[in-house]
């Protein structure tokens, strides 16, 4: 009698139903052995980095592990867009500190207004992305000063969602200094919540910098996250230390912790496009 | 007369709820059976005249039964039922045994020289109920308070893996617990 | 309506679910099984209790006795399943048994 | 003491509730709309804003429906129509002033009961698809139950306490004079969070979170959809509204009549949950089920003893 359970095991390991491959079991965090389902997530959806896939191995929801992977980056020649003053200043062409700031400030406020949606905090989250294209559209800096600095303080002032994502992703800045991370990833050292309180107060920094029509600093090439002029582009260090912080956190984490890294897919045609530039 | 048709309705969902139970492959199909099941014995209770009892039996089954699908989900091979098989032992003997069964208690129903009502039902049972729990029948309602009690210690103990010494190092002095998932005192 | 009627639809539930916890290999789907013959002896009682003593208020408390049996039968239940699972990745009676040896 | 409503109330319930859904609806998307866009300029073009909801109706009217593999479509549906058929069901023993379509002796065990249904329905709604996103929604809301639903239970059965009596009517009544919310305020803070939580929305949405793509709702399209998320709409609209003949007195007031009270107390209730909502992001299970069993749970059977002994004393 027993052989009918040991077969219906077997029969577990082989089948095909409806054309789908069925779920087979493997060791996980909370020792159960329980089904593991292959999910791909992305390369589109809502609040995602766009093109970026994660072959997640989930067991419950939670991702055991995790294979990063993106759509091919047309070689166009077309600078990435959050990063394009910065990587003019380097070919030598004039820009504007002011240019630089909007675009920084409208990074952050992008990459924040994403993290908040997958927070789930509606109402900041369509704050930060209202303000964001305003800035980005060249409003006066009066026009925008006080509504974003007050957003910046609800953000910072709430307790509810420090509650939600401390501990989130934890990347201290040794860790993210070996992989190669650079910017605010690195400068925050700890965890999502650290990373978004650096976008805000780098995005409050910015402001000075608004309609100041000087040209760009020589030295200042780091772009919303982090140095263009490296060997590599930023959001690739982004990606490499994406499958270390996913590894055992919950499918709800792991979208927080994705956004709260919010690498840029774009930037991986940098390295082409520089390459170029320097030839 | 819509007592009657109640009761028969009921009835026949009970039964058929009952029997689709063991005849689903679909483990999710098998435990919706029978909750259907025993939400129509919530409603039989209810026109008995048991309203509270009734009203928290179909309470209870409900929550019962979607967690129970939690765990045929997880615990099942071919939860969705997607791939016919069963998994049964001795089919025919059960089938015997509780065919006879069946035949014994209803020859007893049938032949048995029930008592006629004696008395009538109280304005409000689920006060008699209370009355009598937290009265006469004090002993039982203890002993089902520390069945209760004892059954959540059990089943904590059977199903975790990880003890306090586990979550807060050998001296228990950490100050927060080694979890692989943080919880929301911040402890 | 009649307490023989009653009483028959509790025997028939409470054989469906004999049945069930007498061929299935399952541990899960044998404490169906069990809930169902629960569910029919909760049958039973009320309708003893309406039909033969409603005075008194010993049949529902057979009610309550059943309905906490049932919780309780179902904790342990998964809570033993689990920890089989977790030691052996068996989740059906017979594999349980050939534990023993 | 109420009174037994006439049939026509039944008829009236369920459209009474859809129109207070479909106006709260509204208001939650003017708010929203005030966020995405800036405040609105003119009436009309907030009359524009708080009507999207309704054109959002229209529109999954006429929307194909969705098909998946190797799905299971009779527990899928059947978890769809579960919800606002729960939510009527709950409805049923909410008095409008001093009168419910029914006002049965375990009313308040009725309505958790009804409610209830809403763990299954989220979860037949989140497995029917075959979709790992929306199967993750499903099973979010259970945690969510498990969170929620004890100190919930331990919310209600203090009102009861407080006036010895299963019967929603009866609860009415003992708050002539004193609301049970001067004296169970912990209670009524916890019914409030456990609204929102069976209701999965707003800082609750866990189960149908952005995160997951829309968790259970995921696959839902045209009237499935409709019909889910309208019956959270009259989920959310049914529990808010009976957090006012437990705790705020039903339709006791000077001047105006029960129903105007009641209709009041209630849009209170409801303006509070929405814009309370637009502070919070959503409570992810895994940190609220620690708050909840640590701190809640506690806390309401502390409440509770306070009430049993000032009972016993009266």
């Amino acid at each position: 009698m027993g052989h009918m359970g040991h077969m219906g095991h077997e029969m577990h390991t082989m089948g095909q139903v409806a054309g789908l491959p069925m779920a087979e079991r493997g060791d996980d965090r909370d020792e159960l052995r329980l089904d593991q389902l292959h999910v791909p997530i992305g390369p589109a959806l809502s609040n995602w980095p766009a093109g970026l896939i994660l072959r997640l191995t989930l067991q419950g929801d939670v991702v055991q592990d995790v294979a990063v992977d993106h759509l091919r980056v047309p070689s166009v020649h077309r600078l990435p867009f959050w990063d394009e003053p910065w990587l003019r200043a380097a070919q030598g062409e004039k820009v504007t500190r002011d240019r630089a700031a909007r675009r920084r400030c409208a990074a952050h406020l992008d990459s924040a207004g994403r993290l908040l949606a997958v927070v789930g905090w509606d109402d900041v989250a369509a704050r930060c992305r209202r303000l964001r294209d305003e800035v980005l559209s060249g409003a006066p800096r009066e026009g925008v000063d006080g509504d974003l600095r007050r957003t910046v303080r609800r953000v910072g002032r709430s307790r509810p969602l420090r509650w939600s994502i401390a501990g989130l992703g934890e990347l201290s800045a040794d860790r993210a200094r070996a992989v190669g991370v650079t910017g605010p990833a690195l400068a925050a050292d700890g965890d999502a919540y650290n990373r978004l309180l650096m976008w805000m107060s780098e995005v409050e920094r910015g402001l000075d910098g608004l309609d100041d029509a000087r040209p760009l600093a020589p030295d200042d090439r780091t772009g919303p996250r982090g140095r263009v002029d490296g060997p590599r582009p930023p959001s690739q260090a982004l990606l490499d230390v994406l499958p270390e912080l996913l590894t055992g956190a919950e499918f709800a984490c792991a979208r927080i912790i994705v956004a709260s890294l919010d690498p840029d897919l774009d930037e991986l045609a940098l390295a082409s496009v520089s390459g170029a530039a320097h030839a | 007369m819509l007592d009657d048709v109640i009761f028969w309705v009921l009835a026949l969902l009970a039964v058929a709820g009952g029997v689709m139970v063991f005849r689903f492959d679909s483990m999710a199909r098998a435990t919706y059976a029978l909750l259907t099941s025993l939400l129509c014995v919530g409603g039989e209770v209810l026109l008995l005249g048991l309203d509270y009892l009734g009203v928290v039996i179909v309470l209870m089954m409900t929550i019962e039964m979607a967690i129970m699908a939690v765990f045929m989900v997880m615990y099942m091979m071919n939860p969705a039922g997607l791939m016919p098989m069963t998994m049964v032992h001795n089919k025919k003997g059960a089938a015997v045994i509780c065919a006879a069964v069946f035949a014994v208690l209803a020859a007893g129903i049938l032949l048995a020289p029930w008592p006629s009502r004696r008395g009538k039902p109280s304005d409000d049972p689920t006060m008699d109920l209370g009355l009598s729990l937290m009265g006469p029948q004090m002993l039982t309602m203890m002993t089902l308070g520390l069945a209760l009690f004892a059954t959540i210690v059990a089943t904590v103990v059977l199903a975790t893996r990880r003890g306090r010494y586990d979550r807060f190092g050998d001296d228990l002095k950490a100050r927060t617990a080694d979890d692989a998932v943080r919880g929301g005192t911040g402890r | 309506m009649s307490l023989e009627l009653f009483l028959l639809l509790a025997a028939a539930l409470f054989s469906i679910g004999l049945f069930g916890a007498l061929t299935q290999q399952s541990i899960v789907m044998l404490m169906m099984g069990l809930e169902l013959m629960l569910g029919g002896i909760i049958v039973g009682a009320a309708a003893v209790w309406h039909y033969i003593a409603p005075a008194a208020a010993d049949g529902q408390v057979l009610v309550v006795l059943a309905v906490t049996v049932m919780a309780v039968e179902m904790a342990i239940g998964f809570a033993v399943v689990t920890a089989l699972f977790r030691a052996r990745e068996v989740d059906m009676t017979d594999m349980a048994a050939e534990l023993k040896e | 003491m109420p009174d037994a409503a006439p049939l026509w109330a039944t008829v009236v319930l369920p459209v009474a509730l859809a129109v207070a859904a479909v106006v709260t609806a509204g208001f939650d998307a003017l708010l929203s709309g005030s966020a995405e866009r800036g405040s609105a300029r003119t009436v009309r073009e907030a009359g524009l804003r708080a009507v999207a909801p309704l054109r959002e109706a229209l529109r999954l009217l006429v929307q194909q429906p969705r098909r998946t593999t190797a799905a299971d479509r009779l527990l899928g549906r059947l978890g769809v129509v579960l919800v606002p058929l729960a939510a009527v069901l709950a409805g049923a023993v909410l008095p409008w002033g001093f009168r419910a379509v029914s006002d049965p002796s375990v009313g308040i065990v009725w309505f958790n009961a009804m409610e209830a249904l809403a763990w299954a329905a989220v979860w037949l709604a989140g497995w029917g698809p075959n979709s790992a996103l929306s199967l993750i929604g499903g099973y979010r809301f259970l945690a969510q139950g498990l969170a929620y639903e004890l100190p919930h239970m331990f919310a209600i059965t203090t009102a009861a306490l407080g006036a010895e009596s299963l019967r929603v009517g009866d609860v009415v009544a003992a708050q002539e004079g004193l609301w049970f919310v001067v004296w169970m305020p912990a209670a009524f803070v916890v019914y409030l969070l456990s609204a929102l939580a069976m209701a999965f929305w707003g800082p609750f949405e866990y189960p149908l979170s952005r995160d997951a793509a829309g968790g259970a709702a995921t696959e839902l399209a045209g009237v499935d959809r409709l019909v889910f998320l309208g019956g959270r709409w009259l989920l959310l609209v049914v529990t808010a509204g009976f957090s006012v003949p437990l705790f705020l007195g039903g339709g006791q007031g000077p001047l105006l009549p029960g129903w105007a009270w009641t209709l009041i107390k209630t849009a209170a209730v409801l303006m509070l949950l929405v814009a309370g909502r637009r502070a919070l992001p959503v409570l992810r299970m895994e940190r609220y089920m620690e708050v909840a069993w640590m701190v809640m749970v506690p806390l309401t059977l502390l409440q509770a003893l306070f009430v049993a002994v000032v009972v016993l004393n009266r």
